[in-house]
């Protein structure tokens, strides 16, 4: 039990501790990989809830697949933490948002706190089941009760390739001049019409 | 222990999630700190599914990761043709959102 | 038979389909297409007419098909004599309407006549609809071609024109819309079903409180469609910048469906609330009939002329419908029809001088009696029609409004009898400057007279003109068994108590003035 | 028999229809003869149907004819019906009579106006609308013939329509008009829920009962049916457009503006004489506009100048005599002389005319002089005309017009003040009709050489109605003879036949004045109508023998005479300014009005209440469109605060 919480312990605050370092340095590779730690570490917590399946997935698709795809992109825009990312926020604003967010997780805790969940112990201790998160289970429910939006999913991943293949290619011709919009800056007052 | 408790703990990813949101400017960061609060939406999923002892959570974790890979190819997509155009990935750059 | 009703409202549609999928440079064909779809809308229209069973009582043609049913919206048509008449109404206007428009519509033609078969539809669908949402949505469906019609095919001051049309027509409907909700969730709390249906939602006892509320949402929304006083001012704009057949089918049909709600919708469903606003109504529809007739004396443009004097007219309406007794009613139903008659053609004939010269100020004309003699008479038709001379249209409507009006009230009917005085007024000296005197400006000079089209378009509605005016029976038969249901639904309600501090009135007195009093003073 | 009685006024619509819808294509010749057969054969009908009446027992004179309902509306019936009874025979004889007189002197009169079609076919219109109002069972029926009427004077005014004076008259005969079937109107729904019928023949019978004690009523009624009355038949104080209405070809002035539609009031008020001898006070109102006018429009005839305009004061003055008759109760006498009337000024308007065609269109009678060897038949039937209107006895407006002062003396609704007012008026048509006379026929030619070459009398086809016109104005006055000189059975003629129509009006007024009216009635004592008679008489003689004096030959006491009293010249000259009283007090203040609704209460408050309204949106969403910065952080910060108070709000607030 002890060790249940010791694990449950590290691998929470370093979930945490990595998820704010995402941000809160400039080298974006350095971002990547901060975020790959604390998704190792909710892997960690997916496998103590009896998720061994899907904390592999997680591992396997999250940091290893998109995760690498982060890092490509960076490194196919060359990205290295120096560029020029304009003036500061206002100095007000940054803590604001903090203290926003702040407010919301704990109200979301508030409301956790009053859920209806289930007696604590009842599910997991007293009587779990043999099955509950095995591959096998994963497999069967998904094959049968959720068929259909698998397919879907399948289809929208279908989708998701064509659509990044088209958004990121190159305009073909070249006498068709690249549609840019120049309101990048200054703020630019949008004519406005008058009614009456 | 107490699924409550990783309930908790998906609350806090969600918040710093949002906090960086709200405060980067760098797009890439942003939008990994979307992440970051999608994969917090996970862990809660997770925690109620050990909490009711039913493995569809797990699917629909699954499910979402599969929506997070797509979501993730096409955002990249994105930034990668806004960088393309305007040479930055400065999000304060970009304010096409309104008319 | 198959059902005629959904036949007369949606072929308009089908043909605008049909014109939208056209390539857009075959001129020809697409006004081709949009006439016929018109024409066979009018004669089905006819049909409709002619199975139209005078005596019968209620609704005929009912077609009741669920449609969303959890929330009890049915696809639900049906028409009485009011609706028949109307639809007929609209159904040859629209014919006229595309005609008038071959030529002088050069843009975006395709458009243009696919948005005319689409309002045609919204409007036969608001005459025959029975269900509150279908209404709603026919309704609005209406608004936006003619947004377009106004908007793109319009003169120098189209847009401003347009957007004051939808900005005023906009804020009426939400204000239904809200009391639209209202009403469904009423009925649902009285009887526990839901329902859209006008006739069923006509059945339940609102209290006073509310139904003043809902009464004045409805009445704004349709008061600014008729248009009364003081909710005109956008009218004159969107006549004067509509195109032609933009400004017939808004004066013909359009500003009918704010009376037809009262009708259909406000009558019955707040009778309290309406006898209780009714002396107000009728004192705005004789200030809107007097100040109508006086504004429209000093317009410079023909076209605004014709628009002010659709105010006065339309005045009249409102003052037949409100004084509630059948003379009244019958009379403003009427009435309806003939103005879209009259000022449909008033309107097709300022069109055509403008075509020919591009302007409409008055003083540019002068003396087009001797240019073109055929279009001073049909002119002078319509002007007498307008005027309300005894054997055209006008005068039937005029006179039975004013009967009814005199029964309801001597100062009202005296007030309003004025108005019959002032038109001869505003329009004589119009006729006088346009079409008489001799041929001042030299671009008159060689002005053509009407072609064949040009009064093939016109004799339709100088037949209609004369035909009411001297035998109105047929259209009176119609008509009156449907007011007859509208005023015993008005005197059944308020013979039963419906609720305690509610004096019973009686229909055709005027107590209901001191009757007001009596009800705010006991709400309070 | 009397399902002719439709085809009366349909044959002169049908012969409009036909120039109407053939406009141009009929030959030019052949317009006129349609017309004027269209006409002749309404009038040959009127025969059958007058000889038919005649046939009939007193009391049974009527025949009716239903068409179909026009508006059936609940408890409200408006049938096209038709009715012959005597007064409207009298009418219809007299509209159909002198209108195919008239009818046949256009051909002449028109034969050079390019647009003859359109005269002949408004000409036809009106004939069928004053049909309609003769022959009218109900008062919306003759209400339709009313405004029938009203839109030809309209159209014929202004028939000459390149003419602004013309156009300008048209309409102001419209509007005028208009204004007194406001108070037709207004009388009609008086009636209608007061009676429930608008049937003359209901009404009649039912007024008396349906009004009951409520004099009042009747009184309104009676009053707005009259203020239509004294707008078609141009009493004061809406008679301001019967004057300008001479604009209109003459042949339209004598058939409309004199012999027919203008005495439209006349017959209504005969024709609803039951409701007139119910309100006392409506009587005296008539009779005093009557007087009132026929001598304020007499005195405006002594200074005119242009022979149309002698002639229309005139008529106004001889409607005003009618208007007096009624006034008094004695609407016998009132039909009577609209008959005469309706001969001698059709006479004097067409022999005008034939004047008129011949000096090439001057109307100014300063220009004329000595007309009468180049026009002798014009200048006989004139004259004729002239002393019958004068009151020469042993024509027809003598008889007529003394009929009209005895009574005004006599009956028990009469004064003595009436009595004077119109013998001094006839004096004074007396002066003016001379006047007119030797202005144009006799003493020096004053008209230029090139008109004085062209100087012809008239074609027969104009001349033969005039000489027509001229025995009518002879022999029409011996069908009423007055009391003192009937012998035997030759009689009061056109009293007793129209006995059947006003016997209820007469007995509901005998109970009213009962013991006056018998004493008038016994008393009709020969000597008084002799002595009014020649008191009437002898004015009028010397007023001629004034007029020869002052005009025959030299003008120079006349203008000792207007410098003497200039001021009241120029008053008279000027018809009162009564045109431009009315201008200034009525019709600019509407027009200014018309222009401050428009320019300030349209455009300035109830648009800019609304672009005001307008304005805010749009100010507010100037001030607002700051929040929407176009940056996805600022957005998504709005999401979390949203989301912030969405849970709060389910946290705290409930």
């Amino acid at each position: 039990m002890n060790l249940d919480l010791v694990i449950f312990a590290v691998s929470s605050v370093v979930a945490i501790f990595s998820a704010i370092m995402v941000f809160a340095q400039r080298n974006p590779i350095a971002s990547v990989l901060y975020l790959i730690l604390s998704l190792l570490s909710q892997a960690v917590l997916y496998v103590q809830l009896g998720a061994l399946f899907m904390g592999a997935i997680l591992i396997i698709v999250y940091a290893g697949a998109i995760m690498v795809l982060f890092l490509f992109v960076i490194m196919l825009l060359n990205l290295r933490g120096t560029e020029d990312l304009g003036l500061p926020s206002h100095p007000l604003s940054t803590p604001t948002k903090i203290i926003i967010s702040t407010l919301f997780a704990v109200q979301i805790v508030l409301v956790a706190g009053r859920a209806a969940l289930p007696p604590v112990t009842a599910g997991m201790l007293v009587e779990p089941d043999p099955t509950f998160g095995s591959v096998t289970e994963v497999g069967r429910l998904m094959f049968t009760e959720w068929v259909y939006p698998l397919q879907l999913t399948g289809i929208l991943l279908l989708i998701a390739v064509v659509a990044a293949v088209v958004l990121a290619q190159k305009e073909r011709s070249e006498d068709e001049p690249v549609v840019t919009i120049d309101q990048a800056g200054g703020p630019a007052d949008p004519p406005t019409e008058k009614v009456g | 222990m107490d699924p409550v408790a990783y309930v908790m703990v998906a609350v806090v990813l969600f918040a710093i999630g949002s906090v960086g949101v709200l405060i980067s400017r760098n797009i890439i960061i942003l939008f990994m700190s979307v992440e970051l609060a999608l994969n917090a939406a996970n862990l809660v999923i997770m925690a109620f599914a050990k909490a009711h002892g039913v493995t569809d959570g797990h699917v629909i974790v699954f499910f979402m990761l599969t929506v997070a890979a797509a979501e993730a190819a096409v955002g990249l997509a994105m930034i990668i043709t806004l960088f393309r155009n305007r040479g930055t990935i400065n999000i304060d750059r970009f304010s096409l959102l309104k008319w | 038979m198959p059902d005629l009703l959904t036949l007369v409202t949606f072929l308009p549609l089908l043909g605008a389909v049909i014109v939208a999928l056209l390539p857009s440079a075959q001129h020809g064909l697409i006004k081709t297409v949009s006439l016929a779809t018109a024409l066979l809308t009018t004669i089905v229209s006819f049909i409709l007419y002619a199975q139209f069973d005078p005596l019968g009582n209620g609704m005929q043609f009912v077609v009741n098909i669920p449609w969303v049913e959890s929330m009890g919206i049915n696809y639900h048509l049906g028409i009485d004599g009011i609706s028949l008449l109307l639809i007929v109404l609209t159904t040859i206007l629209t014919p006229i309407a595309i005609l008038s428009s071959w030529h002088s519509i050069t843009t975006g033609i395709k458009g243009y006549f696919a948005s005319m078969l689409l309002l045609t539809t919204g409007m036969i669908g608001v005459f025959c609809a029975l269900d509150l949402f279908l209404f709603y949505i026919f309704w609005e469906v209406m608004l936006i071609p003619m947004y377009f019609i106004i908007g793109i095919w319009g003169g120098q001051r189209r847009v401003y024109a347009a957007i004051k049309f939808v900005l005023f027509t906009m804020f009426g409907s939400l204000l239904m819309l809200v009391a639209v909700i209202y009403v469904y969730f009423a009925y649902q709390a009285q009887t526990g079903d839901f329902t859209f249906n006008i006739l069923r939602l006509s059945e339940i006892d609102l209290p006073l409180t509310a139904q003043y509320w809902l009464f004045g949402a409805f009445a704004l929304a349709f008061a600014v469609k008729v248009p009364l006083w003081p909710l005109h001012t956008w009218l004159p704009d969107a006549h004067v910048q509509a195109p032609t057949a933009g400004s017939v089918i808004l004066a013909g049909v359009l500003l009918k469906m704010g009376t037809y709600g009262f009708i259909r919708l406000c009558m019955p469903m707040f009778p309290e609330a309406t006898l209780a606003f009714a002396p107000w109504i009728i004192g705005l529809s004789v200030i809107a009939i007097i100040y109508g007739a006086l504004v429209s004396m000093v317009q410079k443009d023909i076209k605004s002329l014709v628009a002010f004097s659709s105010v006065s007219h339309m005045g009249f309406v409102m003052l037949g419908l409100f004084v509630m007794n059948e003379q009244g009613m019958s009379g403003a139903v009427l009435q309806m029809i003939n103005h879209g008659i009259s000022t449909g053609a008033l309107f097709l004939l300022v069109g055509m001088i403008y075509d020919r010269r591009h302007t409409r100020e008055i003083a540019e004309f002068g003396g087009l009696a001797s240019v073109m003699p055929v279009f001073a008479t049909f002119f002078m038709i319509a002007t007498l029609s307008s005027i309300g001379l005894p054997f055209t249209n006008g005068f039937v409507g005029e006179f039975t409004i004013l009967l009814g009006a005199y029964k309801a009230n001597v100062t009202v009917g005296v007030l309003a009898t004025t108005g019959v005085i002032l038109a001869a007024c505003y329009m004589l000296w119009m006729f006088q400057r346009v079409v008489w005197g001799k041929v001042t400006n030299p671009a008159n000079a060689k002005l053509t007279d009407l072609g064949l089209r040009e009064r093939i378009i016109l004799i339709p509605l100088v037949v209609l003109i004369f035909w009411i005016g001297i035998y109105p029976k047929p259209l009176f038969d119609r008509i009156e068994p449907a007011v007859q249901a509208n005023l015993l639904v008005l005197t059944e309600r308020l013979d039963g108590p419906v609720n305690a501090h509610q004096t019973p009135a009686s229909v055709d007195s005027l107590e209901f003035v001191t009757q007001v009093d009596e009800a705010t003073k006991d709400d309070n | 028999m009397s399902d002719f009685l439709y085809l009366i006024p349909l044959l002169p619509l049908i012969g409009f229809a036909i120039n109407a819808l053939l406009l141009g294509r009929v030959p030019r010749g052949l317009t006129g003869i349609i017309a004027s057969a269209t006409v002749l054969g309404s009038f040959l009908l009127s025969l059958v149907g007058f000889i038919e009446l005649a046939g009939l027992p007193v009391d049974q004179r009527q025949l009716t004819q239903t068409l179909f309902t026009w508006i059936p509306l609940g408890d409200f019936d408006a049938t096209i019906g038709f009715l012959l009874d005597p007064l409207s025979a009298i009418m219809v004889l007299v509209v159909t009579g002198v209108g195919f007189l008239i009818h046949v002197y256009s051909i002449g009169y028109m034969s050079h106006d390019p647009g003859i079609g359109r005269y002949f076919a408004y000409l036809n219109l009106f004939t069928f609308s004053m049909l309609t109002l003769v022959l009218a069972d109900n008062f919306l029926l003759m209400f339709v013939g009313w405004e029938g009427v009203g839109l030809c004077s309209y159209l014929l005014i202004g028939f000459w329509f390149q003419k602004k004076s013309a156009a300008d008259a048209g309409k102001k005969a419209f509007i005028v008009n208009r204004i007194g079937d406001f108070g037709f109107l207004l009388g009609m729904f008086i009636i209608f829920w007061q009676v429930g019928s608008l049937n003359f023949l209901e009404v009649n019978e039912l007024a008396p009962i349906a009004f009951g004690g409520s004099i009042g009523l009747v009184t309104a009624a009676t009053l707005l049916l009259f203020v239509g009355a004294t707008g078609k038949s141009a009493q004061i104080p809406l008679y301001t457009w019967l004057p300008d209405a001479m604009e209109g070809p003459t042949p339209v002035s004598a058939l409309i503006h004199a012999a027919t539609m203008v005495t439209a009031g006349v017959y209504m008020i005969a024709r609803t004489n039951v409701l007139f001898m119910m309100s006392p006070d409506t009587l005296l109102v008539v009779a005093i506009v009557g007087a009132a006018t026929a001598f304020f429009a007499a005195t405006i005839g002594l200074a005119q100048n242009d022979i149309k305009r002698v002639l229309a004061y005139s008529t106004v003055s001889q409607l005003g005599y009618m208007f007096l008759a009624c006034g008094v109760a004695a609407f016998t006498a009132g039909i009577f002389h609209l008959m005469t009337h309706a001969f001698f000024k059709a006479l004097l308007f067409l022999g005008a005319g034939s004047v008129i065609h011949a000096m090439s269109e001057e109307q100014d009678m300063r220009n004329m002089g000595g007309l009468k060897k180049y026009l002798p038949i014009t200048y006989i039937t004139m004259l004729i005309a002239t002393l019958a209107i004068a009151g020469i006895p042993g024509l027809s407006g003598f008889f007529s017009k003394d009929e009209i002062l005895f009574y005004s003396f006599t009956n028990p609704q009469g004064h003595w003040l009436f009595w004077l007012v119109g013998a001094i008026t006839a004096g004074i048509t007396a002066f003016y009709m001379f006047r007119l006379i030797y202005l144009t026929f006799h003493g020096r030619e004053r008209m230029d050489e090139k008109t004085k070459s062209h100087l012809h009398e008239s074609p027969r086809v104009m001349t033969v109605p005039l000489v027509i016109l001229a025995v009518l104005s002879i022999v029409g006055g011996y069908v009423g003879l007055p009391y003192v000189f009937q012998i035997g059975s030759f009689t009061n003629l056109i009293a007793d036949w129209l006995k059947p129509v006003m016997a209820p009006g007469q007995a509901l007024a005998a109970e009213a004045f009962a013991p006056t009216v018998l004493a008038a009635e016994g008393g009709h004592s020969t000597a008084l109508e002799l002595t009014l008679m020649a008191a009437s008489v002898g004015l009028a003689v010397i007023a001629i023998l004034a007029a020869r004096a002052l005009y025959k030959s030299d003008h120079a006491a006349v203008t000792r005479l207007k410098e003497r009293f200039a001021g009241v010249h120029k008053l008279l000259e000027n018809k009162y300014w009564v045109d431009e009283f009315y201008g200034a007090t009525i019709v600019r203040p509407i027009v200014a009005g018309s222009v401050f609704l428009w320019k300030i209460v349209d455009v300035v408050i109830i648009d800019g209440l609304i672009n005001g309204m307008a304005a805010l949106t749009a100010g507010a969403a100037d001030t607002l469109k700051f929040t929407q910065s176009g940056r996805v952080r600022t957005y998504a910060t709005g999401f979390v605060i949203g989301a912030v108070l969405v849970i709060a709000y389910f946290v705290y607030l409930r």
